[in-house]
């Protein structure tokens, strides 16, 4: 038992939800876009700047489990600087490897590796990507594609 | 005939008798009996998984969950669903239908609007919609059926119109045994910008059936009728519409958020299912599929079509009985109503039922189809993969004796 | 503690593991886990009687109605009710409350008319009357709670008016556990000219329930809250009532006579239950309600107030834990929700399922209620006659670990 | 089975199925009364004339099975001539004997003791019933007691 829960919440993991890298609004910013898990009630707003084509500010505001604040947090961290299209590519290697199992490119899902931990508690995996979806509902807005409903990862 | 005689091991209740005579269940059109697989995968959840679903974070909540939407994904290839956000779980046939009557119905049909039935409708999908008509001032025609109880697509075409916002109608009738030309009702009702509700209780459970090449927008239909347990029943409906409706019933479950006084709500299928559903119903239901495709639909509607061929000829046979729907049992579903003269229906049954054999006797839950036929009840055989000729040949016996019985000369 | 630990052996879910620890089941709330006795109902349903009811002329027909119709008379025992004329067999609690909602509220409930709720309402007792009250025009209002989680009659007198039509409020909160004092609130709404729906979802399943005794007009509850299977529930309403109201849902098995435009209704309750019905599901209802009987209200209520009373001191002496609701056991059902500083309910209800322990968190389908909590969601552990003191061990052992965990001090 | 059939179809009772007594409606009634069972569809319409507290003349129209039909048959022709006290007596006595299993009083219930067999199969018992049920609503209007609703034997 021990050792799947210290898999779950390891070290990394508890610190990001200790200490929530890039909280609070931005100002300016170019998309803004809402998470909801309706079943669990967490809830997430993020606002994303960018610069010459690459995401130059990230900030998150969230309610929620260690897991979603930690997905948060660690997806902040790692999209700062990178092009759009590199964003896309890793939330697609992210919820890839969450969701179909796919074995992860070590240099492109980095220290999120650490979430794998999550598919053992399948009811805990829409907590993982909560902030991805909304993620994603945010670079549609960058685009003007989206229809503006809060991002959900029912 | 096509033998699926083996199939009868599976249904534990086909080993018991009846008044000291073998159980001849003829009347799987009321409701079919159930398999082993069905019965034991109610136990087996109950005695394995049971929990309440979507709000756990707990192993058997999990589980329960992963069974509920396992049953569900089972049931839109079932029928053939784009994907399983159209599937709907609800109580029967009848529930899904009021919920199109009052989601859709109470938003988008209006005083003088009309509504398109056909003369052969079952209780179900009639007085819902005569309760939505009333309310709103709408009015409700009814597509005429000829002598051998079916209609053309034209008798229908002459009734369509701008006023028409719908047209519900069985996908076969569970008295004339008619299979009805849904395909191209679908087209007419379309091009004249109305949608169609099919009642599929009756051909749901017999027939290989697709939504999309029915061509329909809704489909309602029971659980209990195709092998599954009772108090489940599904009411497809093409996404677009759905995600468009607000919710019929509310409460736990079908949320997004609440306030004080107003709530939004969850995505569909969830919008619809209000409170803690029949979980164990939902897997039952799966259950039944997989029983049904592991014989095959095609090969349980050859087999009907043969014994219904055999019944037909067999009672018209023996003189004095008036049956009832089309004569080609091509055209028909594998139920057979008939009347013997001077043998009131109910003293059919009940002799019947001195035999083992089980049918059925009444108006079957259509009254004005009855009246158009110009009795006041019918009795109805109705067979399922599980029945074999020698169940005909007892119910002929049985039905001869009846007439014997009734005309003076007694068989002692 | 009065033991009923010998009840456990009736329970084969409990026989499981979970992650390789003995099921600790402490989910009751949610839905309650069932005995052999009820499983085997169903199943001897399926096995010898299965037939459609109300309709039949045949042997399966009688039986499967005499069951279903007995079951109708052990659940109006049960709940003290006059006759069996007043149960109305639904779905779930979700059903029956929606049912009043529209069959009776549509009729009764005009603009500017009030609905006077309490600030502890589950989803399904709240949105049927927001859909309702926001369709006619009317207000809803809300009984205020004071901080134990508790209201007084008074509370409620403040808001009674000449426009109040219905005062509608759960018989326990599934979240607070409070018990309400809702023959005092009958009493006070009355006088006012309004009728009172319980939500008897918590309650009927744990204590001794008498509908005369209560005064109220509408009891809804769920039979899979109390060892009856899922997909079953019971609406039981005032004859007088039920008799003036139209139906909800239309269809086979409600009518008396069916025109092509218009049709009446059969007598109450069948007029409320369109359709054919979950059958199986009433029937484990029955064995439920012999089950508990047999075992006696009064004992598992005894059994309760002593389970919780051991889990609130519990839990109260780990420190950091908020508990909510009434302190004294007595006034209060088997139900304990609490926050652990610095976990969140998610993370604890996976550490404590690692432990085996299932519990609930989140919003309890009380999103409201949390609002006014100030907490986002809490974790909720509920209790049945077959939790054991040890399964109270094993839950504080488990939160512990949790605290441990998340505080930073990992237990190896 | 044969005796069970032969018990349930005496002759006496395929008798009055087939030459019905008091059929067709009656002019000058006191009182007329409708009986239907919903899920039979059976129904029948009784008339009744009163001389001198005691019943003149019957009359029935109805459709229905051989069970309904006969009890309505005879129970016309055992009425005629009867006070109303002693009518109600016979309802009594005829109610008591299908629905309580009632030893019946010979004297009392005489040949409609041939409806017994019915109680073999409790879901024709309405059927015998219903001319029962019509009755007891007929008498009610005699005494201006009735709301009017058909009868029922449900
Ligand atoms: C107080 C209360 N009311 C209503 C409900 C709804 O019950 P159901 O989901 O069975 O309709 C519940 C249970 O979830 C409850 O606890
Ligand atoms: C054609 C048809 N429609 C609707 C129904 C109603 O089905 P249920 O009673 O399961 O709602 C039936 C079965 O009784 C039927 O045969």
């Amino acid at each position: 038992m021990a050792s799947a829960l210290d898999d779950l919440y390891r070290e990394l993991i508890l610190d990001h939800y200790r200490r929530p890298r890039h909280r609070g609004r931005i100002e300016p910013y170019d998309a803004q876009a809402q998470g909801y898990n309706p079943l669990c009630g967490d809830d997430l707003t993020l606002w994303v700047r960018l610069e010459d084509g690459r995401v130059a500010a990230v900030g998150t505001e969230s309610n929620g489990c260690s897991i979603s604040q930690a997905s948060a947090s660690m997806m902040s961290e790692r999209i700062v600087g990178m092009t759009l299209p590199e964003v896309e590519q890793l939330i697609g290697a992210f919820k890839g490897m969450m969701l179909q199992g796919a074995e992860p490119d070590p240099d492109l899902v980095g220290d999120l590796e650490a979430l794998q931990g999550v598919k053992r508690y399948p009811v805990r995996i829409k907590c993982a990507l909560l902030a991805w979806n909304t993620l994603i509902e945010a670079i549609e807005r960058t685009r003007g594609e989206s229809g503006g409903r809060p991002a959900t990862s029912e | 005939m096509r033998d699926l005689r083996a199939t009868r091991q599976d249904f534990p209740i086909l080993q018991r008798t009846v008044r000291g005579r073998p159980l001849v269940y003829l009347d799987s059109a009321a409701t079919s009996q159930k398999p082993l697989a069905v019965i034991e995968a109610i136990e087996g959840y109950y005695r394995t998984s049971n929990a309440n679903i979507h709000r756990g974070i707990h192993t058997l909540g999990d589980e329960a969950t992963e069974a509920y939407e396992n049953a569900r994904a089972k049931v839109a290839r079932f029928i053939g669903a784009p994907s399983p956000r159209g599937v709907v779980f609800v109580r029967n046939t009848t529930e899904g239908i009021n919920l199109v009557a009052y989601a859709w119905g109470r938003r988008n049909v209006r005083a003088d609007d009309e509504i398109i039935l056909t003369e052969m409708e079952h209780h179900s999908n009639l007085i819902p919609w005569q309760m939505l008509a009333n309310e709103v001032g709408a009015r409700l025609r009814f597509v005429p059926l000829a002598p051998d109880g079916t209609f053309a697509p034209e008798a229908l075409e002459r009734l369509l119109s701008a006023r028409t916002r719908l047209v519900a109608l069985p996908h076969m009738s569970n008295v004339l045994g008619t299979i009805n030309p849904v395909r191209a009702v679908a087209d007419l009702a379309h091009a004249a910008g109305a949608l169609v509700v099919v009642d599929g209780a009756q051909s749901v459970p017999h027939l290989p059936v697709d939504v999309r090449e029915m061509g329909c927008d809704f489909l309602a239909f029971s659980g209990h009728k195709m092998c599954a347990p009772t108090g489940i029943g599904v009411l497809w409906g093409r996404e677009d519409l759905l995600e468009a409706m607000e919710p019929f019933m509310a409460g736990g479950g079908m949320i997004r958020e609440v306030h004080w006084d107003y709530a939004t709500w969850d995505e569909i299928p969830h919008r619809f299912e209000a409170g803690t559903p029949n979980i164990a119903g939902a897997v039952g239901l799966g259950a039944a599929v997989d029983y049904l495709e592991g014989i095959g639909m095609a090969a349980i509607r050859q087999h009907e079509v043969e014994i219904t061929a055999y019944a037909l000829e067999a009672l018209r046979h023996l003189g004095d009985v008036t049956l009832y729907g089309p004569r080609d049992a091509q055209r028909r579903g594998g139920v057979v109503s008939f009347n013997v003269a001077g043998v009131h229906p109910h003293d059919l049954g009940t002799v019947l039922d001195e035999h083992g054999v089980a049918i059925r006797a009444g108006h079957h839950c259509c009254q004005p189809l009855m009246r158009k036929l110009g009795v006041p009840a019918t009795a109805r055989a109705s067979f399922y993969l599980y029945n074999v000729p020698e169940e005909i040949e007892a119910l002929v016996a049985a039905v001869q004796h009846a007439r014997e019985l009734f005309s003076g000369v007694r068989a002692r």
